[in-house]
């Protein structure tokens, strides 16, 4: 069978809504990071999948600018995450609720 | 300086406010009386300058404010307007003259000598944003007298009068928009000059809706039923200036705006619309007498009589017709100086007794004969006796709706016997009998400054009453061109044959062939 | 002549205003004086716009103007003419006695001052009426002396009755006034004026049915102001007022307002006899009506005021049957001696210090033979005996009644005569004759000041030649007023007609004297008659203002208090105050949807997103079906 | 197999980068002058941060000379932008920025103010918003987007109460999601066109008729969400009152500016071809998420019982009640847009700072918010001039004329009437009535209630010369507005019309 950009955009759905399932039901702070980068990778494979079928580089261009914010991402969440495990001790999010109404 | 004198008369007082932060407590109230005689004599000086015979805008202004829109700072007054203005800085005299309050005296001079800019301000604007502007100004002054020195339930009926007039006034708000936007559609330019939509002839259903739109804004705030239960609460909290204030003054601006913009923006849509808003106003002059003849609160009475009233303008407004509308307007006048006075009436009393209970009184005409005996004239007036101010008003409204309908002017004409009824029974209930009170013994009768703001509304009620000509004739020149307006502007041959013919024909540019 | 006019017209207000500026001091005698004073000035620059009226001339000024707008113009105009000038004479005689006299009345009132205010404001009011030379004038007086009646009726305001009686007659006449004020609308857009003159040379060109409802609707204010069935029952509550102001508002001038207007819009009338009709009926039917409720009464000024209603009653018959200038006639001599009557009930109250009933009088004319004399003879009057002034006026109805075919009004008129004379004279009888019951009471009577009674002569003098000057008051009014002549045919049937009257009449006083005339007991309400259907009938006056009161007073108190209570705080405000409520309980009750849980929030992101994605999907699918 | 490039530097056109660099180096400068000298005082980088937004600001007016002699400029690959809007908004944001950066001088000392880094951090920020609105590549978007962001999370952080690290990571990890939306959206945009710019998808996808229109619509329903997150419509909302309490009211007030009008300009660019295409879709999506937003976000304002709170569900509601005007599409509501949100601007740094100016260190006696309304309870008899100030902004936002945000209310109604779209007209002005109610309450604690005994001293607790300069300019701003209208109008129109919007 041939691979088609079709499998990749539809792998790339589903890991999409495997993020999107992981950003709803995780609990855990770190998890939750996990689950949104996920997400960005998912649309990196479809980004990068579709730019070698249209023979296209700025899908590409894309993916690398993802990857790049995605770890910009991650090192912000985890500073922040570790400033609130020092001072919660905790990162579940359900803890996580002094504000509300 | 005859050339500003309207904007003068419009910002004199604000900027007076302003510089009023610098003057001590003790002095405010001579102060606020010196601004409020200035402002008082300025507006004579209008009159004086005023030329009854020219039926058109006169003092005119106009500076550009946002010409990309439209919007201009355009002033002038008309024989409509002009004695409403005069009411205006005539009344805030008065109120600041007879005030009682003695807590932060000096917020509450500031707050009503703004409260005049926008009075003044909303009768002598001729652009429908600054009209907007000023209208909805009005509301924060006022919103702060009842707030801050009213009754137990004062922030509960400020916020109600805030909030219902408010939104009100953004659905008008909304039709004025859309007026604008209909006049840029047959002219290609934006204007919310009064007068250039004047020459704008619109399709009926159009007329229709802006009407609709327009109304919604202007009931709630004359009040008409049934959207009037703000008043009350708002009379009844509110401290005796502001209740004189918005009798006397903001509630004609209600039934001011439905002359200034309904009638003549609109003459299809106030002919279609004429019966079912005269039976609206049927049923307020009824039914709120009927209401007001219930209630136990002498301020009340006077609060629901003042929508009683209201009612009686309204048809004289929809009578379309000079004798009707002149009347109307002549009402205003009345109603704001004998329900300013009632209120102010009403205040004497509650200074002295704290209470406004009329089962609290009773007899007082032997303990204050002097006070019963203005109270009587007022009363008498506000049932509308000849020769006082009412009754002009009154007998021209009526007699002006009769041309439109006998059957609607018989059954409003049961105003002068309900109004008799509570007026009667209320005075009765206050003023004669034996004094049972033992705290009514020893009431002390009217005082200087008391006799100050009064004697002044009963010459005005009595002379007014007797020769109404100085301010009819004016009205009266004012009105008819309006109503010729109207009828030239009426498309739908009913309104045609409502709406009178007099002489003369003004400019016109049907929206139809503009396109 | 226009000097006098204004002299006529304004002293009266001059002398109000005079007396206002004192109202709130204690008692002062020259107030009385100078607003007596300028009451006489008024009379005499009537009686001389009266001499240059009967020269032919008449008077017409234009003061200033009133109100002008559109097409309507309405000026302080004023016109003496014949018919004005015979009001003004009758008004400004009757109310210069009764203020004088009031000075010994009021003597020890503590609103003396502000009595005299009252009454001489009231007879401005009452000139502006019948001077005034348009509709609107007329009902500036209409309405001002409407309210100086309440002003008079309830000038002892601490009493509950007196100042329930003053809004009583205030409101009912406001009804009356509607119908008037209609009247005058109609009157303005059918002939586009409210001049006398132009509306009534206009009228002849209107519909029949248009000048037909002119006529009912003022008709109905008339109605109002004259106290006409079903309006009447304000007048006798009235009585709650000082006697003067009874005898000059509520029997001499006021009550009369009504004819008055009938006799001035005559060219009104002249085009709707049925109307006319229907007004002499209505006024027969008062006329009885009124007798029967005065023949039982217990209170002396209620009998009076009752003999004034059945009077007025006469006077629109002769009104409605087009005789207005015998209407006019009756309105001027039963002013004399109505009022007459009651300032010697007055003298009579005085003296038995404010007592009403005359059972508990008797055998005062002891005591006071002056008053004895003046209401023997004004009862005489108002009997219609030869030759006092109520024979030629009364009598002259009857005849009316007679030649117009209308036999049923006569019978009644002629029955009426015969109840006036009983009750008046039994009035008479048993204040004046009898046993002093009085002294059960401890009351020790007297004569009142002999001002008063000379205050009273004039009266006394014109009620007994008033009938007199018949024929010059003929020749006068009708060359302004429809010259109807009444003979009865025959001259036989007329003698008949006339002593078989007078035979009747003095029988019914020789009656009322008979029964009454020895009485000598206080009634306690427990003997047969008075335990009768009728009796009790007619002593709470056909139950009528028991019926208002069920009706129309207790029914519009409680509607009031609905329409307060539950309808405009719980429905229109509660609706207005529920859609504020409504939002914001939507606010508290959804604000959870932030609950600060951060998988919450997510959730929520990710429910838009798939809402927003199936909504597309959705959306695609129907945009093909569509589209294929 | 690539071609070996060659670009002249002319045609980059380097120059249209100047604005955001400006921004950059100033940070850039500002972490250097630290790394010389340490424990600088914190006026000292105030006053840096202006002066490079300044030059910034200068920068762009130059560019709009340029914009109105030449029209659009293009520059760097022709990814840089340069049209009206770009330039009216970046002013717009570099106007806000300049105008919430002295709010830095407080008073009291407060921690985030301590390090250099904060300054250089809100520059990037700035530089990131200026990216994200001057281009209309989606790549460029995302980046602008994603630096500002990264960089507003810091600053949230950095305030350092428990109550803004909880903000900072739930605006965090939504902001993850939102990104994540934004790429999947982009890339279906690729998908169907090939292409990452664009003005050119929307030429694709008008010479293929839409064909794709399925993928078009699911593709917009992931941009609406990422935006809707940014512009904090309903439900995509949820976070902005969390973090507007947890942040100070210095940086709220700024949040409720400043990356909003970058989020609406990318916002227009994005959605705007397509509404006026005639995907109903869209129209009826962002009707009902105008009408939502507005509605929904005023009714739940009615209950706070904190201010700042009120003022953050106060905001999600003007912005949705400017969302209308990207419906709406025509000219006059895009001016609309920007017309509003300048006043909006200046009524809300007012309101914020004062928040701002009444912040003590910690919380009140028995409240559980800094800002909760009985603080203000009595304040015109404590504090005349600061109730009187804060009346004012409280007038504005409810709309009351003649104050600032009323012209700007007047004139996005009047374009929805101008437009046809009258009943939306009517929901904007009822929900101005619904909103009067909590501006109200404010106010009437404020003028009609007895002041609570002890607060005195925290009014104004908080206050120094430059807020107070920040609250007058804010005041003249909002009253004198009528005056600024019509030059603002003219200016806008000008620039928007020749961008084509």
């Amino acid at each position: 069978m041939e691979i088609t950009l079709t499998h990749y955009l539809v792998l790339s759905t589903i890991l999409f809504a495997i993020g999107l399932i992981g950003v709803m039901r995780r609990k855990n702070l770190l998890m939750l990071f996990f689950a949104t980068e996920i997400l960005l990778n998912a649309t990196n494979i479809a980004f990068a999948a579709i730019s070698y079928y249209i023979g296209d580089l700025s899908g590409q261009m894309f993916a690398f600018f993802i990857i790049a914010i995605a770890a910009s991402e991650v090192a912000i969440g985890l500073g922040l995450l570790i400033v609130w495990y020092k001072r919660t001790g905790k990162i579940d999010l359900d803890q996580m609720n002094s504000m509300r109404g | 300086m005859i050339d500003h004198i309207l904007t003068l008369l419009i910002f004199f007082p604000a900027l007076a406010a302003m510089l009023g932060f610098v003057v001590t407590k003790d002095s405010m109230r001579a102060y606020g009386i010196a601004v409020a005689f200035i402002e008082f004599v300025l507006s004579l000086w209008l009159w004086y300058a005023y030329d009854p015979m020219i039926s058109g805008m006169q003092f005119m202004e106009s500076m550009p404010l946002i010409p990309a829109f439209g919007i201009n700072y355009l002033l002038g007054v008309d024989g409509i307007s002009l004695f409403i203005i005069i009411l205006s800085t005539f009344f805030t005299l008065i109120g600041i003259a007879s005030l009682t309050e003695t807590r932060r005296l000096k917020d509450l001079i500031i707050t009503l000598l703004f409260l005049e800019m926008t009075m003044v301000g909303v009768f002598a604007a001729l652009d429908a944003i600054v009209f907007y502007v000023f209208w909805e100004l009005s509301l924060v002054p006022m919103l702060y007298i009842i707030g801050a020195w009213g009754g137990p339930l004062r922030i509960y009926a400020s916020i109600k009068f805030f909030l219902y007039t408010f939104t009100g006034s953004l659905v008008m708000l909304v039709g004025m928009l859309f007026m604008a936007y209909f006049y840029y559609q047959a002219t290609g330019q934006w204007s919310f000059s009064i007068l250039e939509w004047y020459r704008l002839i619109l399709p009926e259903n159009f007329q229709l809706w802006l009407f609709a739109a327009f109304f919604l804004g202007f009931a709630i705030k004359v009040p008409m039923f049934p959207f009037h239960t703000w008043l009350p609460y708002a009379h009844g909290q509110a401290p005796t200036i502001g209740s004189v204030i918005l009798a006397a003054i903001l509630l004609k601006m209600g039934t001011y705006a439905f002359v200034r913009f309904s009638l003549p923006l609109f003459p299809d849509a106030s002919v279609f619309f004429m019966f079912p808003i005269a039976i609206i106003a049927i049923i307020m002059i009824i039914y709120t007498a009927m209401v007001a003849y219930a209630q136990e609160d002498i301020k009340q009475v006077v609060a629901y009589s003042s929508v009683s009233h209201m009612g009686v303008i309204i048809l004289g407004t929809f009578a379309l017709n000079v004798e009707g509308v002149s009347g109307s307007v002549f009402l205003m006048l009345a109603h704001g100086v004998v329900s300013g006075a009632l209120f102010l009436l009403v205040g004497v009393i509650y200074d002295r007794r704290h209470t406004k209970m009329m089962s609290e009184f009773g007899g007082l005409a032997s303990v204050m004969p002097r006070y019963a005996t203005i109270f009587g004239i007022m009363m008498m007036a506000s049932v509308g006796l000849p020769l006082t101010i009412n009754f002009v008003g009154e007998f021209l409204c009526l007699l002006g709706f009769y041309k439109q309908s006998h059957m609607l002017t018989l059954t409003a004409g049961v105003a002068i016997i309900v109004g008799a009824i509570y007026m009667l029974s209320a005075y009765k209930k206050m003023f004669f009998g034996a004094v049972t009170n033992e705290k009514n013994k020893n009431l002390k009768d009217l005082n200087r400054t008391e006799y100050l703001g009064l004697i002044p509304l009963v010459i005005v009620a009595i002379w007014l009453g007797v020769y109404p000509k100085p301010v009819l004739e004016p009205i009266n020149n004012s009105v008819e061109s309006v109503i010729q307006l109207m009828h030239d502007k009426a498309q739908s041959p009913e309104a045609k044959a409502r709406i009178p013919d007099l002489s003369g024909k003004n400019e016109i540019i049907p929206m139809q062939e503009a396109h | 002549m226009e000097l006098y006019l204004y002299i006529a017209l304004f002293a009266p207000l001059v002398g109000s205003l005079y007396a206002s500026l004192f109202g709130g001091s204690p008692k002062s005698q020259h107030v009385g004086i100078v607003a007596s004073g300028l009451l006489f000035t008024s009379f005499v620059s009537s009686a001389l716009l009266l001499s240059y009226v009967m020269g032919g001339h008449t008077v017409h000024v234009e003061l200033m103007t009133w109100m002008e707008t559109g097409d309507l113009y309405i000026p302080f105009g004023f016109v003496v003419d014949q018919v004005s000038v015979v009001m003004m004479m009758v008004v400004t005689i009757v109310s210069t006695v009764v203020h004088i006299y009031s000075i010994g009345y009021m003597d020890h009132d503590k609103g003396f001052n502000r009595f005299f205010s009252w009454l001489s404001a009231f007879v401005f009011s009452m000139m502006v009426l019948v001077m005034s030379d348009n509709f609107a004038g007329l009902f500036i007086g209409w309405e001002g002396v409407g309210l100086c009646s309440w002003g008079l009726i309830g000038f002892w305001y601490q009493k509950e009755s007196a100042t329930w009686a003053a809004n009583e007659a205030f409101i009912m006449n406001r009804i009356a006034d509607l119908g008037m004020l209609i009247g005058i609308f109609l009157i303005y857009w059918n002939t586009g004026s409210l001049q006398y003159d132009v509306v009534f040379s206009e009228i002849g060109n209107l519909p029949l049915v248009v000048t037909t409802w002119i006529g009912i609707f003022l008709f109905i204010g008339a109605m109002g102001k004259s106290a006409q069935f079903p309006l009447h029952t304000w007048l006798a509550d009235a009585m709650e007022g000082p006697t003067p102001v009874s005898a000059l508002i509520h029997a001499a001038t006021m009550v009369t307002a009504g004819v008055y207007l009938v006799v001035r819009a005559n060219p009104i009338y002249d085009l709707i006899p049925n109307v006319g009709i229907f007004i002499a009926s209505l006024g027969a039917f008062v006329a009885l009506f009124a007798a029967s409720m005065a023949l039982v009464n217990r209170d002396m000024k209620r009998i009076i005021a009752y003999s004034t209603l059945s009077q007025l009653g006469y006077m629109f018959v002769a009104a409605g049957l087009g005789a207005y200038w015998v209407a006019l006639f009756h309105l001027m001599a039963h002013a004399f001696f109505k009022a007459l009557l009651f300032l010697g009930a007055g003298n009579v109250m005085h003296a038995m210090h404010d007592e009403l009933d005359p059972f508990k009088m008797g055998g005062l004319r002891k005591v006071m033979k002056g008053t004895f004399i003046m209401m023997t003879l004004a009862s005489v009057a108002l009997a219609g005996i030869y030759p006092f002034a109520g024979f030629f006026s009364k009598d002259l109805i009857l005849e009316v009644g007679f030649v117009e075919h209308h036999y049923v009004i006569y019978t009644v008129l002629l029955l009426t005569a015969g109840l006036t004379a009983f009750y008046s004279f039994r009035l008479v009888a048993l204040i004046f004759h009898g046993e002093e019951r009085y002294k059960l009471f401890g009351i020790h009577p007297h004569e009142a000041y002999k001002f008063m009674l000379v205050a009273m002569s004039p009266l006394l003098l014109l009620a007994i030649i008033a009938g007199s000057f018949k024929m010059t008051y003929y020749q006068l009014v009708t060359s302004l007023l429809p010259d109807t002549q009444y003979h009865v045919h025959g001259e036989m049937t007329y003698w008949i007609m006339t002593i078989g009257t007078q035979l009747f009449v003095i029988a019914a006083i020789v009656f009322a004297y008979k029964k009454y005339s020895n009485w000598n007991s206080v009634p306690d309400g427990s003997s047969k008659l008075e335990n009768s259907f009728g009796y009790k009938l007619l002593s709470n006056q056909y139950y009528i203002p028991k019926f208002y009161e069920e009706v129309f007073s207790k029914p519009y108190l409680e509607l009031s208090r609905i329409a307060w209570k539950q309808f405009d705080l719980k429905i229109v405000d509660a609706t207005v105050d529920s859609i504020a409520n409504a939002i914001y309980k939507t606010g508290e009750n959804t604000r959870d949807i932030q609950n600060g849980n951060l998988s919450t929030m997510l959730r929520w992101m990710v429910i838009g997103l798939v809402v927003l994605v199936s909504l597309a999907l959705a959306f695609t699918v129907g945009y093909n079906a569509v589209g294929a | 197999m690539l071609e070996p490039i060659n670009v002249s530097l002319a045609s980059l056109n380097l120059a249209t980068l100047a604005p955001m660099l400006i921004a950059i180096v100033g940070a850039l400068a500002i972490l250097v002058i630290d790394m010389v000298k340490g424990g600088l005082h914190k006026s000292l980088y105030v006053m840096i941060s202006l002066l490079f937004l300044l030059l910034d600001l200068g920068a762009l007016v130059d560019f709009a000379g340029v914009f109105l002699k030449n029209g659009t400029v293009l520059g760097f690959f022709d990814v840089m932008l340069m049209d009206g809007i770009a330039i009216l908004s970046q002013i717009i944001i570099v106007v806000g920025s300049m105008l919430f950066i002295p709010l830095a001088l407080t008073s009291k000392r407060f921690h985030e103010y301590n390090y250099p880094e904060y300054f250089a951090l809100f520059l990037f920020m700035i530089a990131g918003f200026q990216f994200m609105v001057a281009t209309d590549n989606l790549i460029l978007i995302f980046v602008g987007l994603e630096t500002a962001s990264l960089a507003l999370y810091t600053l949230i952080a950095l305030h350092n109460r428990s109550k803004s690290f909880e903000a900072a990571v739930k605006y965090f990890t939504m902001g993850a999601l939102a990104a994540g939306f934004y790429a999947f959206g982009s890339m279906i945009l690729y998908a169907i066109s090939g292409s990452v710019e664009i003005n050119q998808i929307a030429t694709v996808l008008a010479e293929d008729h839409y064909s794709n229109i399925g993928y078009v619509l699911v593709s917009m329903a992931f941009m609406i969400a990422a935006f809707g997150f940014k512009l904090s419509m309903v439900p995509f909302h949820t976070w902005t009152p969390d973090v507007y309490e947890g942040s100070s009211a210095a940086l709220a007030g700024y949040m409720s500016i400043v990356p909003k009008i970058a989020a609406f300009v990318v916002a227009m660019r994005l959605f705007e071809f397509l509404v006026h295409s005639g995907v109903v879709w869209l129209q009826v999506i962002l009707y009902i998420g105008v009408v939502v937003t507005m509605t929904a976000s005023n009714i739940w304002a009615l209950v706070q019982t904190d201010v700042k709170r009120m003022l953050a569900y106060s905001s999600i509601s003007h912005a949705g009640f400017v969302m209308a005007a990207i419906l709406i599409g025509t000219t006059q509501a895009n001016t609309g847009l920007f017309l509003y949100w300048a006043l909006f601007s200046f009524t809300n740094l007012g309101a914020f700072t004062m928040l701002w100016v009444n912040r003590q260190k910690n919380l009140l006696p028995g409240q559980s918010s800094d800002h909760p309304y009985e603080k203000f309870s009595g304040m015109i008899k404590t504090m005349p001039m600061g109730a009187v100030m804060m009346a004012l902004f409280m007038l504005s936002l409810a709309g009351i004329p003649p104050f600032g945000l009323f012209w700007g209310k007047m004139y996005m109604i009047g374009s929805a009437v101008s437009a046809g779209y009258t009943v939306l007209a009517l929901i904007m002005a009822l929900n101005s009535a619904i909103a009067g109610y909590y501006y109200l309450k404010l106010i009437v604690f404020m003028f009609m209630k007895e002041p609570m005994v002890g607060y005195e001293k925290f009014y104004f607790m908080n206050a120094s010369l430059s807020l107070k300069t920040i609250i007058g300019i804010a005041a003249v701003g909002t009253i004198f507005a009528v005056f600024a209208v019509n030059p603002l109008l003219e200016v806008i129109t000008l620039f928007v019309y020749n961008s084509g919007y």
